[in-house]
């Protein structure tokens, strides 16, 4: 890994201490953020906070299982979001299909389709995991070791190669298409 | 129900909200090791005791996620009931139902309450599971302290543990007469008991002939006896046999044992057998070996004789077994009782090894009738499975007396009086029988059954030296019925004497034994002098153990041959000194059938390549 | 069986219906394809007006689909489970989209799942599913760990688990 | 002003789970809506004949994330009326204190949930913490906060034992406490009353002809519910009331959740009451291991009234050890299709998460 220089030492101390999610519900492992971002669990109190738009968002939370449906939404919304972004996997169905992993419309791995920071083992996670799981990214954007987004453009082409293999094409469909 | 109507705009109304301004905060900081302790039965990372574990691979067949990979471990043996691996957790298909730690046969795998886990890397993900826990590493509890969160209980068992009952003859009604105790599986319960076994194969492991059990179980849970028929006569050609009186060491070893009762294979095969008509055998085993041209001859009919002429006559030789009594069979014929296993059951077994081709040379003794090196001569290859005829003796004084019988010729006379072959045995009113084996429960409870047919009361008493019936090489089952059938036990007496007075047997005298083996499993008893009883009697039958008898060996060919404790020494493939000769069963290796038929099939492979190489 | 679906069952007589008791409130009425939206009609009209689910069971050694209606009564509590059978390989049905118009979507889902074209329902575009490009995914026929393993690729670990797990036993010294 | 083609959802911080509606605005107002489910679909009655009848229960909960006990309760109640197993009278009483727990669950989760979209964020603040002494409920009886894979065919897994009985008798106790709060802060709220009252109308024909069930059924003055109607489990040994309102709005359908609350915590502690005590709380289908269990030929429709209306499973049975055939009714597949395409038309963009708030659409029940 290339040495940092003193200021992106400074920038990444900073990025750690205010990560934003992005709100977006992708599977079944949304069910434990509530708890997470409300009063019992509190993830405010690490800087953690849920944002609305990919553009002002940090982290993507994969909340466990993709269908092929959500990925193009998903890859859509990774290449929105602004460097750095980090991608936090929810669950075991991130890591190698879990449940669904016979599954016709679920993927199995998600680091082959996008880069992955920190995975959550857990069917689904408990708040204080996910919590963990915060903690434990913040340590290592402040070492300068998550470095998913620099993967994903290193190896951009490999990646499209995978989401157009699993997908058919990247494309969002409209309901009136007309 | 009235709505809810907007309230009347109250300045104060907001102000409500202050009264949560006056209640302590409950805040709680995130300690930063452990986490906020999960509850009792929490699903969270699994730990496996490497110990109880049977590696059966029960878990990965229930789960829903095919997270759980068996695979083996260097260093671990595969043993009676145990088998070298491990489960594989993939904590990226785990989806935490801990359906494998109820169905776990042994109750070895089970959840803790950790559930943070978190990495970077995918690989961290994969997890074999010891008795330490998946904190091992992280360090987070002091190794092996993690604590356990969903264990087994009676309610989320999801194991069978009760057996099929079988249905028998009441003891009353059974005694009375020589008809089979057991009655066979329905249709219903055959596949009930057969939904019980979790197909771990532990037992093809045990089991001496390496029988496919999990598969003929499988056919009959799905109402496939014909290929379950298949199965069976892949490795046994006397299932129908080994499907009543086999020794059934499988069941020992079956995981579901381990905790409950083991599935009953034994009678799960039987119902195969019983159900598939004999009539069918041929079309559906369909063997059509090509003839070679070889012949081999086979000394002795018993199990091990019978099982080898099966797999040599399907492999395309011609067989011929010399028979020394008047029908083929052997021990099954001659020593097992007809309530356990009916002439029809044996009878439909040798009739489908004859309509494969093999010839059986009845009253055809080795020595008398026929001389061994005629036999030599005639065929490229021979086959010794003769058994264990002779009696032993205590020798204590007054064996020798002819009321002091010995249980196989006595067996052999019940038997032939049974199917009118010979006159009837003399039946006393009172039977002392020594012995613990199943050979002595055999004339014990034979000998009931005349007593009762002849004088309508049993007295039978039967002494040991074995001071518990769990010590008794007899199996439970075995002791249970004849408990039930009215023979006494007396465990733990070793005999003195017989007493005769008048030239007339009038009963025994015992001392008490102290032990039996010492302390390196020798068999060296020790009696308490002083403490004896005696015991009335008419006849006394010694049930102690058999012996060989090798004397129709020619002197020049026994010089040659290993002896090993009366037994013959062999190759892995049951070939004697002598390269043309081969040897199997009692005389080889015993002490049951199974071991028999095991015998004559690897006799039968080392036969094949033996005269495939010369 | 209840009194009042007694009634109805007698009054469905005309139709030539199979009978089947599943609990007392709970019937299965399998009629011939023809006649099955009389019957839902006849249901209706009954008070059984609460289509619970609409639903299809492949028979793949019938060669087959059964066509399941759960109808509902918010009356008496009663369930009826109309049925029929038609034929796998050209599987084609009417629409009851003018009974219930929430049957679009049902409709519109079996065509998705099973292949059944519903006659007079014209929106039969996929519903769940986007760019599919197999047989439809419910049929028998169909293996979806085939299509996962061919399309979404599994892990392979590398890891020396057996090394890993002697560690934290401390057989070994890692 | 032309008409602006707009997708709302699935990435929308307003929008309720994975889902998505598509629609032509003209300024505020909706001119066309069509929904457009199946990001959470996973094929899950395709996944469910490849597995055992046993270990179906971990796939189960899965389809409806917010309520996950009603899908185990109902495979259980499908398969148990196919196979006429007499489950133990003390695991139904079990399953009807799980079942009310997790309404009560959800609709806490609900009423917070219409926080959301209404900006009313002490809603969902309160709605979610409550909702987590549920959770600890559940965990501590279950060993899972949210997939409790607890009710299984034949009864359920674990007993209740005196020490969670406690547990379940403070914890009504305490919400019970917080209900007038909850009224207080929230149904008294200026800002839920302007935002909710008289939008999304429903008329009782509308709802019947759509097949809606559930709160969105009862706002409209008629007291249906499965759990009188077609009573399952000891429902009609217990003594409860079912809430409804005339208004049909928005407002009366999370007003009809609130009051549901109260009714559950009176069910939940009759059945603590009345249950029998006992060690036994599950029977299997059949003989054998849960590998080899079968249950016999046939088919069943069992539904319950899940916390968002009438929920079934529908299943069909070969006589093997793995279901033939299982279909699912979400409760808002109804609403969540056909209610989007026909009853969002001519209201404000700005209600179109509020119908998904209030009338339940659950994204996962629809998707399966």
């Amino acid at each position: 890994m290339k040495e940092r220089t003193i200021w992106e030492q400074i920038a990444d101390s900073f990025r750690s201490r205010s990560i934003w999610m992005l709100h977006y519900c992708t599977g079944c492992g949304a069910m434990e953020l509530p708890p997470t971002m409300t009063s019992r669990f509190d993830m405010e109190r690490f800087g953690v906070a849920p944002m609305a738009t990919p553009r002002q968002a940090d982290i993507l939370l994969i909340t466990g299982y993709l269908n092929t449906k959500t990925l193009r939404r998903v890859i859509y919304t990774y290449e929105q979001m602004a460097d750095p972004k980090y991608v936090i996997g929810f669950g075991s169905c991130t890591i190698n299909g879990g449940i669904y992993f016979d599954s016709y419309s679920t993927i199995n791995r998600l680091d082959y389709y996008v880069p992955v920071d920190v995975y959550i083992a857990g069917c689904m996670p408990r708040p204080e995991a996910i919590l963990e799981a915060f903690n434990y990214l913040m340590e290592k954007i402040r070492k300068g070791e998550a470095d998913g987004w620099k993967r994903y453009r290193e190896n951009y082409e490999w990646y499209k190669q995978n989401q157009i293999r699993s997908l058919g094409e990247v494309y969002v469909h409209d309901e009136f298409h007309e | 129900m009235a709505m809810q109507e907007l309230p009347k705009k109250d300045f104060f109304a907001p102000l409500k909200a202050w009264k949560f301004l006056g209640k302590k905060p409950v805040t709680i900081e995130v300690p930063n090791k452990v986490k906020r302790e999960a509850s009792d039965r929490y699903r969270g990372f699994h730990i496996n005791d490497w110990e109880k574990c049977i590696g059966c691979g029960t878990c990965s067949k229930i789960c829903p996620t095919d997270a759980i990979t068996m695979v083996e471990v260097p260093g671990l043996v595969r043993d009676h009931g145990k088998m070298p691996q491990r489960p594989v957790i993939d904590y990226g298909r785990c989806s935490f139902c801990a359906l494998c730690v109820d169905i776990c046969t042994t109750g070895s795998l089970q959840m803790t309450r950790e559930y943070v886990h978190v990495s970077e890397d995918a690989e961290d993900y994969i997890y074999m599971p010891t008795e330490k826990g998946l904190d091992a590493k992280r360090g987070v509890y002091e190794h092996g302290k993690a604590p356990l969160g969903w264990v087994k209980d009676e309610n989320s068992d999801i194991l069978d543990l009760v057996r099929v009952k079988m249905p028998m003859e009441e003891p009353e009604v059974r005694v009375k007469s020589f008809i089979e105790i057991v009655k066979g599986y329905s249709k219903e319960q055959a596949e009930q008991e057969a939904a019980r076994c979790v197909a771990c194969g532990i037992c093809t492991y045990t089991c001496p002939e390496h029988m496919d059990i999990p598969q003929y179980i499988e056919s009959i849970y799905k109402g496939d006896l014909e290929e379950g028929l298949r199965w069976l006569y892949r490795t046994n050609p006397l299932s129908m046999v080994c499907g009543r009186v086999c020794t059934h060491r499988c069941e020992t070893a079956c995981s579901v044992g381990v905790r409950g009762e083991p599935v009953a294979i034994r009678w799960l095969k039987r119902y195969i057998i019983d159900n598939v008509p004999f009539e069918e055998y041929d079309r559906i085993l369909n063997i059509r070996p090509e003839k070679k041209g070889k012949s081999i001859g086979i000394v002795g009919s018993g199990p091990a004789g019978l099982s080898a002429a099966y797999f040599l006559a399907t492999m395309g030789y011609d067989v011929t077994i010399y028979e020394a009594n008047a029908r083929p069979g052997g021990v099954m014929r001659y020593g097992i009782p007809r309530y356990r296993l009916p002439d029809e059951a044996l009878d439909k077994d040798i009739a489908f090894i004859e309509a494969l081709g093999v010839k059986i040379l009845v009253n055809t003794k080795v020595g008398q009738e026929i001389n061994f090196d005629e036999i030599a001569k005639k065929h490229d290859a021979v086959f010794l499975s003769t058994g264990f005829g002779l009696g032993r003796s205590t020798r204590v004084p007054g064996t020798d007396h002819p009321n002091v019988k010995q249980a196989l010729p006595m067996l052999k006379m019940i038997r032939d009086y049974l199917r009118g072959d010979g006159p009837k045995p003399p039946v006393p009113r009172k039977l002392i029988v020594i012995g613990g084996g199943n050979v002595a429960m055999d004339i014990s409870r034979s000998m009931a059954r005349l007593q009762t047919m002849e004088y309508g009361e049993v007295n039978v008493h039967t002494l040991s030296l074995e001071r518990s019936f769990e010590e008794m090489p007899a199996d439970m089952d075995e002791i249970e019925e004849a408990l039930e059938e009215g023979v006494e036990f007396h465990p733990g007496w070793g005999p003195i004497e017989i007493v005769i007075e008048n030239d007339e047997v009038k009963g025994a005298r015992f001392k008490k034994c102290l032990r039996v083996f010492d302390e390196n499993h020798r068999f060296s008893p020790q009696f308490d002098e002083n403490n004896q009883i005696f015991i009335e009697a008419d006849m006394v039958i010694e049930a102690i153990g058999q012996a060989p008898d090798y004397s129709y060996l020619p002197q020049e060919i026994q010089e040659k041959l290993e002896f090993v404790r009366g037994r013959i020494k062999t190759n892995e493939y049951n070939q004697t000194a002598i390269e043309w000769l081969f040897a199997g069963g009692d005389i080889v290796h015993g002490p049951d059938i199974i071991h028999g038929v095991a015998d004559g099939y690897t006799a039968a492979k080392g036969i094949d390549m033996y005269l495939s190489n010369k | 069986m209840m009194s009042s679906m007694n009634d109805v069952v007698k009054s469905l007589e005309g139709f030539n219906p199979f009978i089947e008791e599943i609990d007392e409130r709970e019937v299965k009425v399998t009629v011939s394809p023809d006649r099955v939206i009389a019957v839902l009609e006849t249901l209706k009209a009954n008070g059984y007006s609460h289509l619970s689910l609409m639903t299809c069971v492949d028979w793949i050694d019938d060669n087959q689909l059964e066509l399941v209606y759960i109808l509902f009564s918010w009356k008496d509590g009663g369930k009826f489970i109309v049925s029929t059978r038609i034929d796998r390989n050209n599987p084609k049905f009417f629409t009851v989209k003018e009974l219930w118009p929430v049957a679009r979507f049902y409709e519109r889902e079996l065509h998705e799942f099973f292949g059944v074209e519903f006659e007079g329902n014209d929106d039969m575009r996929p519903l769940f599913l986007e760019l599919w490009d197999e047989k439809p995914p419910l049929r028998k026929d169909f293996d979806p760990r085939d299509y996962s393993r061919k399309k979404f690729p599994d892990r392979k670990y590398e890891k020396d688990v057996i090394k890993e797990a002697k560690i934290f036993r401390g057989e070994i010294n890692g | 002003m032309g008409e602006v083609k707009l997708f709302f959802g699935p990435n929308h911080p307003g929008m309720h789970g994975n889902f998505s509606v598509h629609m032509y605005v003209e300024g505020d107002i909706v001119k066309r809506a069509r929904p457009l489910p199946g990001f959470l679909h996973r094929g899950f009655e395709k996944l469910m004949e490849r597995r055992y009848w046993y270990s179906n229960i971990a796939l189960i909960p899965r389809i409806c994330v917010p309520e996950p006990d009603i899908n185990e309760a109902c495979y259980a109640m499908g398969v148990e009326k196919i196979a006429k197993l007499d489950v133990p009278e003390r695991a139904q009483w079990i399953r009807m204190i799980v079942l009310e727990l997790a309404r009560i669950a959800n609709h806490l989760m609900a009423v917070g949930g219409v926080g959301g979209p209404i900006g009313l964020y002490t809603a969902s603040y309160w709605g979610t913490a409550d909702r987590d002494r549920i959770l600890d409920i559940f965990e501590a009886l279950t060993g899972a906060r949210v997939y409790h894979m607890y009710i299984v065919i034949g009864g359920v897994r674990k007993n209740l034992t005196p020490k969670i009985e406690d547990m379940i008798w403070k914890t009504l106790d305490y919400i019970e406490s917080r209900l007038p709060d909850y009224e207080n802060l929230i149904f008294k709220n200026r800002i839920l009353h302007s935002r909710l009252k008289g939008r999304l109308l429903l008329t009782r024909e509308q709802a019947l002809e759509m097949g809606v069930t559930g709160v969105g059924l009862r706002a409209t003055g008629v007291e249906y519910d499965v759990r009188k109607v077609d009573p399952y489990l000891f429902y009609d040994k217990v003594d409860f009331e079912v809430p409804t309102a005339t208004d049909g709005d928005a407002f009366s359908r999370v007003y009809l959740k609130f009051k549901e609350i109260s009714q559950s915590i009176k069910i939940i502690r009759q059945a603590l009451e009345k249950m029998p005590q006992g060690d036994k709380v599950n029977v299997a289908v059949s003989k054998g291991s849960a590998l080899r269990r079968i249950v016999p030929k046939g088919m069943a429709y069992a539904h319950i009234e899940s916390a968002r209306g009438e929920y079934g499973f529908f299943v069909v049975s070969d006589g093997k050890n793995k279901p033939y055939r299982v279909a699912v009714r979400g409760a808002s597949y109804p609403q969540g299709l056909y209610g989007i395409e026909k009853y969002l038309p001519g209201t404000r963009i700005e209600d179109v998460p509020l119908w998904l708030a209030t009338m339940d659409v659950c994204a996962p029940e629809i998707d399966r």
